[in-house]
């Protein structure tokens, strides 16, 4: 078992086995004994065996991060984006307001107002990422996947306006080619065609 | 020239420190300055070439107190003052004092009359460390083999005190049996 | 009243009068049954059929079912479950997905049936129809969210009075008959219903209203929305805040719904305003004027001037438009520090009231417009009803639509509005200054004269006047005539033509001079003679009448005589009489301060002109927080103290803060004066904090509370017959307030916002040879004030012009009497 | 002569300070790269290469950093605690011989600063002394894990100090003197002379004593971050912290210094390798064993520790000193 296979068995019970525990020592004298058995039979020197063929072997596992870093789960609940819709270059956002009401460290905000065509549009969107818990509640909510979390985990930063506002969030529209289709928290379950219940067309 | 200077830099230190550990109200500077001043005396040892006695005079002494010490933190709150309920009075610090001139006028009659002879004068052949022990085990041994059974009675003494209920384990008591003792 | 009867809703006993509707009986009693289309005091529809229940057995609609003695009713059976489903269904048939950008999503009645009534199938279809977005001024409807519910339809007609919306062909499929075997007979009924209509203006594409927005308020949907609240914010994120309108004396329960202004801005701002719409009904200046706050920063300077000019003044010059507490304080002021208050409206309205008092024996008036809802005459006298106080207007029309009533609309200028609320409301345009003759005729025409006093009567008796008329007269004549008949000769059998001479009596109509008696009243009030006969059909079933009187009363030049007129009406008739406070609060200032005659030399004006201006306008010395930056109570129309609370936050000085820096205040707050109102007027010692502010299930007003109404000593003072009061010759204009506008503050709400204009008729406008847009020159004495004119279709004569628009200086023009005679001239 | 020996004395003392205090720094370097590589890591790596410029950052770090005193805290004493660690550390290297003699332009120089009869003696008094450090430090500190601490420190200090003392006493008989270089000459003469061969037990009772003294693990119980935050120094922070670091680091010279200069042999040369390179090595293996112990045994309970030592170490020590008097007296 590898992977995500190890994580989905859940028959693990032929795995147990049991610990023989010896018992504690009571008089000094099983102490002492104890303290002769452990100092002649060489547990501490295998001890120091160990963390020195560690050591000798070499075998590293540190990750330099700033330099290397680990690859993210799709999954990963990062900084928020803002998506486009992929053929038009549109803004997803319809402005409904779901991740505001959800947000339940109450950090999201939207300014709306109606377009030209009498479209609702957000005109102004920000996250208050001080205050933001990244509990993925928006991205799940959205109704129009327009609200993903990114993969990017690096948010430090000098100044709280960075990062809060929707121009920093919004895909930009030179970049439209490079949005992908959001696979990850908040996306519809690969399932989810099979849930819907259709409605007849009678034309 | 070195060894005058050394002497007084370190006899007025051992004074200062003995004065603070009798005047001050906190345990802890009292304590600390015992301890510096103990090792500040061990100077003077180094300074007659007595090495062997002034490293003994560090451990020994710096055992004491750290002893001491043990018992300060267990008794009192180290960081504060001390409440004292009998006020010092006049009479004690004018006899007290009265003495200490009267010990120093009485040790310093006979250096000043330059009468002092050394019973036993150092050899420079026979290393410090020997010296010590020949003089113990030889003219000393008796006083040095009965304080040494005193302290083994001391010892005996204070284990025996000490070790009562040593053999029980509260880490290894039933809770019940606990219980037990603390209905009792 | 009707007799009390007993019913059993679902196990559950309610008392309630017989002839009320089942659904009235069930939401009293906190029962629910789901209505979609129902409006509390309209007609029923019957458009949705929610309400189905099982009466005695029988399903019938709980909005259309009277309850009967002993009635037994079912809320919910298996088949009534299946119904209501089955029309959610056909609701939710092609209605768009857009709940995510709805203005109603939230607050959606669609949404929460849908829920209630568990729908998570569609089972029906049919092809959806192009419905395009209308915008009609400040409404904005988007037909294709519409489920054609007809709330708007019928509050309209039956509310507000305006009818101007109806039903009209959607122009979509026809459905198809095999859905009849299908599904549930209402739900297909429904449907069937529901495919074929939309909602229209009645005339043309835009409608022809007042503009009250009543209903984008009803509209359960998001089909109908304010244009201005359009797709800004989402009803949640809206805070409610439960106030009174104030615009007018009404005084109307409404929620200011606020919300921080932008992302930039944590301001709050309204961002709308609601109503309970079953309960009480809101006009447009209230619901579209509700962002005239005052934001004002502390000044530190202006108020140490403002202390001294208090110091130096001997007058406060102030409007109604401040609460009671304010005129409490105000009141205070003048007892610990010897000011004059000047307040011309509250003065004049007392002036009334106590006159009226004097012959009715009630300090107060004695009506409320609970009472014009209920009644079934309601006449009114000297008031521009539909721009003076909508809310009684609105009170007036739904009487004669719901209670099938009729009434009496006696002012000078021709109002189209009032004769459009049916054929039962005859208008009588007198000339004016001819008040007092149309109170003599109500006391004429329904006085008990045997209780009146006598000389009334005498003086009534001599008024009568004999008149000739031409009548048809139905007379009988012989007539004799030759008839050709065909006999049948019996011997031949031959037709042989005899010719006979046949005497008849025919009827025959001859005009003939009649003599009849008639009062001169008639005459003087320009009334057509045949009046009462119109009414003949509502009065004989009326059980209830109200008497409307306005503001052209108070401030008519005979106004103490009116008064009288009124307080002998209110005793000696069947009416109950309700007077209309000019303004917000102009009773509670009339009842709460002693008011002067004259001012003095140096004056402070409180929300009025004068040498130290305190205003909530922003355009003063210092500036004091407008009505929805504060709290504390009105004393409005209906004789109640009504509490209002902070919408938006005042940051400056109040007039509390003067008068404790004057030491004549030792209160933190201004409500703290609640509790202190003159108990001796009626008002009651409660803290502002305890004040209700709601309504009942059953549609009790909840509010506030009521003022006492005590007995005055009546007085045996004669009063004084019609008197002969100088005609206006020439150009006559009105002082009024154009539907939408009360007063500055109404102007400065940025929906509202216009410019004062001469608002003339069609007829004056040719009658004067005057074009809209044409500027005039309205001279009177020598003062000269040049404005536009505009049309207003919704006076039928005359011209006005409004006090909302400070710039326009009307108070130079009218001295009191609120018709005043100018010189205009085009420019 | 006389100037001469004050200027060879004053330059003594600023080569061991300088050198010590940069070698306690080069052994935190080490002991964090060694920790991370037995633990498959790699340590510090950022600041030069191989991180190698660690040490320089945590000393500016260190030096920057704000000093800080709690307000309960007895000033005087808390300020001094550190420095006495300090000190007494590098006093304590006063009286070892680092390096054989050797000669620069004709002037001989004895790599010991004050050479003792009893140097031996010498330091481990003051090296005891050291432990007052934490002690008052804990004390005055006014924070009851930092109290914890000084009890700590108390207990261990009066308890190794006899282990350490009895243990050493075994080789002294056999030497004969307190004098670290009369050990370094008595075991002159190749690995068969060491003197670990005839006294094993006092080697291994002596370095074990070493690990309580210098407070290093299993023995690191004044700091041991899971049960006392960080014991006697929980209130400190830069440089009086770094204070204690530089003494216990300069402490552990010390004990490696000592072992291999009383038990293997001290400078003496080592088949081809010269004998200042021998000490070197053989230090340099201590400073790793503290360093590899740390990374493979866990810590001892208090109660372990106290038991460990009175009723296992000391008997075997009392009972190993009469051993070897009754060996020396009867061959």
């Amino acid at each position: 078992m590898s992977g995500l296979e190890q994580f989905q068995d859940r028959n693990v019970s032929q795995n147990y086995y049991r610990v023989k525990i010896e018992p504690y020592p009571k008089t000094p004298w099983e102490k002492f004994k104890r303290v002769v058995r452990k100092s002649l039979k060489p547990d501490l020197l295998i001890g120091l065996k160990i963390t020195l063929l560690e050591m000798l072997r070499f075998n590293i596992h540190t990750i330099q991060y700033p330099k290397e870093k680990l690859p993210v789960s799709p999954r990963f609940r990062g900084i928020h984006r803002l998506l486009r819709l992929l053929e038009s270059g549109n803004e997803r956002c319809i402005g409904c307001g779901l991740c505001e009401k959800i947000c339940i460290s109450n950090c999201i905000r939207i300014d709306t107002k109606p377009d030209e065509n009498g479209r609702k549009i957000p005109t102004e969107y920000t996250i208050n990422f001080g205050r933001c818990i990244f509990c993925g509640y928006c991205a799940e909510v959205c109704p129009e996947l327009a609200i993903v979390h990114g993969q990017e985990y690096e948010y430090a930063s000098e100044q709280r306006a960075q990062f809060a506002m929707k121009e920093d969030m919004l895909t930009p529209l030179d970049k439209l080619k490079e949005q992908k289709e959001y696979p990850g928290f908040g996306a519809p379950t690969p399932a989810a065609d099979k849930l819907i219940k259709k409605t007849p067309l009678a034309y | 020239m070195f060894e005058v200077v050394a002497f007084y830099l370190f006899a007025a230190l051992t004074i200062v420190m003995f004065v603070i550990t009798v005047t001050s109200k906190n345990a802890l500077y009292a304590m600390s300055s015992l301890a510096a001043g103990m090792i500040f005396i061990s100077a003077f040892f180094f300074l007659l070439d007595a090495d062997f006695l002034g490293v003994v005079q560090i451990i020994v002494y710096s055992g004491a107190v750290m002893a001491l010490y043990a018992f300060a933190m267990m008794f009192m709150d180290t960081t504060k003052e001390v409440k004292e309920n009998n006020p010092p009075k006049k009479i004690v610090f004018f006899l007290s004092g009265m003495i200490a001139l009267l010990l120093v006028l009485i040790l310093l009659t006979p250096i000043i009359s330059d009468k002092v002879k050394a019973l036993y004068p150092m050899s420079d052949e026979i290393g410090n460390t020997e010296a010590v022990g020949i003089v113990l085990f030889t003219k000393y041994l008796v006083p040095f083999e009965v304080a040494a059974i005193m302290l083994l009675v001391a010892m005996i003494a204070g284990i025996i005190l000490a070790s009562k209920r040593m053999d029980e384990s509260i880490t290894l008591k039933i809770d019940q049996e606990i219980e037990q003792k603390g209905a009792e | 009243m009707s007799e009390k009867i007993k019913i059993t809703i679902d196990g559950k006993e309610c008392e309630t009068i017989a002839g009320e509707y089942v659904l009235n009986v069930a939401r009293a009693n906190g029962i629910f049954i789901p209505a979609i289309c129902y409006l509390t005091n309209c007609s029923p529809t019957l458009a949705c059929r929610l309400c189905l229940v099982e009466a005695d057995g029988k399903q019938v609609y709980a909005c259309n079912a009277k309850a009967k003695d002993g009635m037994s009713i079912v809320t919910i059976t298996e088949n009534i479950i299946k119904e209501r489903r089955a029309i959610m269904e056909v609701y939710d048939v092609n209605h768009p997905l857009e709940c995510g950008v709805c203005d109603q999503s939230g607050e959606c009645e669609l949404q929460n049936y849908t829920l209630e009534m568990k729908v998570d199938q569609q089972h029906y279809a049919i092809k959806d129809t192009y419905r395009p977005v209308k915008h009609w001024n400040f409404i904005h409807y988007d037909a294709s969210l519409c489920i054609v519910c007809e709330r708007c339809v019928t509050v309209c007609k039956d509310m507000i009075g305006d009818a101007a919306l109806k039903t009209v062909p959607r122009g979509g499929d026809k459905l198809d008959k095999s859905w009849k075997e299908q599904m549930p007979k209402d739900a297909y009924a429904m449907w069937n219903k529901l495919q074929k209509s939309i909602i229209g203006a009645v005339a043309g594409e835009q409608l022809d209203c007042t503009w009250c927005g009543e209903c984008i308020s009803v509209c359960p949907v998001g089909a109908l929305v304010s244009e201005d609240y359009h797709y800004t914010t989402n009803s949640w994120e809206l805070n409610k805040i439960p106030a009174a309108c104030a615009h007018c004396s009404a005084a109307c329960h409404l929620y200011y719904e606020t919300k921080h202004t932008s992302i930039e801005n944590p301001e709050p701002k309204i961002y709308r305003v609601t109503n309970e719409f079953h309960y009480q009904p809101l006009c447009g200046a209230g619901r579209f004027g509700f962002d005239f706050e005052n934001r004002a920063k502390r000044d530190k300077e202006a108020f140490d001037r403002a202390i001294k000019a208090f110091e130096k003044a001997d007058t406060i010059i102030f409007d109604s438009y401040i609460t009671n507490e304010e005129a409490l304080i105000l009141q205070r002021l003048k007892e610990q520090r010897g000011y004059k208050l000047i307040n011309e409206d509250a003065l004049r309205l007392k002036t009334f009231m106590d006159n009226y008092s004097l012959y009715s024996g009630q300090s107060l008036y004695s009506a409320d417009v609970k009472d014009v809802h209920e009644s079934q005459f309601v006449v009114s006298i000297g008031t521009a009803l539909k721009s003076d106080n909508p809310r009684v207007r609105y009170a007036f029309n739904n009487a004669v639509k719901m209670n099938k009533g009729g009434g009496l609309y006696f002012h000078p200028i021709k109002d189209p509005v009032i004769e459009s609320l049916g054929k039962t409301v005859v208008p009588v345009y007198h000339k004016p200054l001819r008040e007092e003759a149309a109170l003599y005729f109500i006391l004429q025409e329904f006085g008990n004269k045997e209780k009146l006093p006598k000389y009334i009567v005498e003086y009534l008796n001599s008024l009568m006047v004999t008149k000739t008329k031409e009548e048809e007269v139905e007379v009988t004549e012989k007539v004799v005539e030759v008839v050709e008949e065909t006999v049948v000769d019996k011997k031949t059998g031959k037709e042989k033509k005899v010719e006979k001479k046949v005497t008849k009596e025919v009827p025959k109509k001859v005009k003939k001079p009649v003599e009849y008696k008639v009062s001169a009243l008639y005459d003087m009030l320009d009334a057509p003679e045949d009046l009462m006969d119109k009414l003949k059909k509502v009065l004989s079933k009326a059980q209830k009448f109200t008497l409307i009187l306005g503001e052209d009363l108070y401030t008519h030049p005979r106004a103490k005589n009116l008064a009288k007129l009124a307080g002998l009406i209110d005793r000696f008739t069947d009416f109950e009489v309700m007077l209309i406070p000019p303004k917000t609060n102009s009773l509670g200032v009339a009842l709460i301060c002693d008011l002067d005659e004259e001012g003095g030399e140096y004056t402070i004006g409180y929300n009025a002109k004068g040498d130290f201006v305190l205003s909530a306008l922003g355009d003063g010395d210092l500036d004091m927080p407008a009505l929805n930056q504060q709290e504390g109570t009105f004393t409005n129309i209906d004789k109640r103290v009504v509490p209002t609370n902070v919408a938006l936050p005042y940051e400056g000085y109040v007039l509390n803060d003067l008068a404790k820096a004057l030491g004549v205040s030792d209160k933190e707050y201004t409500i703290e004066f609640t509790k202190e109102l003159p108990q001796e007027k009626g008002y009651k010692p409660i803290d502002f904090d305890d004040l209700p502010n709601e309504f009942f299930n059953d549609g009790t007003e909840h509010r506030g509370y009521r003022l006492e109404n005590k007995k005055v000593n009546l007085s045996r003072k004669n009063i004084e017959p019609i008197a002969e009061l100088p005609e206006f010759n020439g150009t006559v204009i009105y002082r009024c307030e154009p539907v939408l506008q009360f007063s500055p503050f109404t102007n400065k709400a940025h929906q509202l916002r216009s410019k004062g204009k001469l608002y003339a008729s069609e007829t004056f406008l040719k009658e004067m040879d005057l074009e809209e847009g044409n500027k005039v020159n309205i001279q009177k004495d020598n003062i000269t004030i040049t404005t536009e004119v505009e049309l207003d279709d919704k006076i039928g004569s005359g011209a006005y012009v409004g006090t909302f628009d400070p710039s326009i200086d009307t108070k130079s023009l009218f001295d009191g009497y609120r018709f005043t005679e100018v010189k205009l001239q085009k420019v | 002569m006389e100037t001469a020996f004050i200027i060879e004395t004053i330059v003594k003392i600023l080569v061991v300070l300088g050198l010590f205090s940069a070698l306690a720094g080069f052994a935190t370097y080490v002991e964090r790269k060694v920790l991370a590589f037995m633990q498959r890591r790699l340590g510090p790596m950022h600041v030069g290469p191989y991180g190698i410029l660690q040490v320089l950052a945590d000393g500016i770090k260190l030096f920057t950093k704000e000093d800080f005193i709690p307000q309960g805290a007895v000033r005087p004493i808390f300020m001094i605690a550190p420095v006495i660690t300090a000190a007494t550390a590098f006093i304590a290297m006063a009286a070892i011989p680092m390096f054989p003699e050797f000669t620069i332009g004709g002037y001989t120089v004895r790599p010991i600063i004050s050479d003792m009869n009893v140097g031996l003696l010498f330091v481990l008094g003051v090296m005891g002394i050291g432990l007052y450090g934490p002690l008052l430090a804990g004390m005055a500190s006014g924070n009851k894990w930092s109290l914890l601490g000084a009890a700590r420190t108390a207990i261990q200090f009066l308890s190794y100090e006899v282990v350490t003392g009895l243990s050493v006493l075994a080789p002294v008989m056999i030497v004969g003197s307190l004098s670290l270089i009369d050990f370094n000459n008595y075991q002159a003469g190749g690995v068969g002379n060491w003197l670990v061969w005839k006294q094993p037990i006092a080697f291994i009772l002596f370095l074990i004593a070493g690990f309580a003294e210098t407070n290093r693990t299993p023995f690191d119980l004044l700091e041991h971050e899971a049960e006392v935050i960080s014991g006697y120094a929980t209130e400190y922070s830069g440089m009086r912290w770094g204070l204690f670091f530089i003494g216990e680091y300069a402490n552990m010279f010390t004990i490696g210094f000592l072992v291999s200069l009383i038990f293997l042999g001290g400078f003496n040369d080592l088949w081809f390798i010269p004998g200042a390179i021998a000490i070197l090595l053989k230090v340099f293996f201590f400073i790793f064993l503290f360093i590899w112990a740390r990374a493979s045994w866990p810590h001892v309970r208090p109660d372990q520790l106290m038991w460990l030592c009175w009723k296992v170490l000391m008997p075997i020590a009392v009972v190993n000193v009469v051993i070897t008097g009754i060996v020396m007296m009867f061959f």
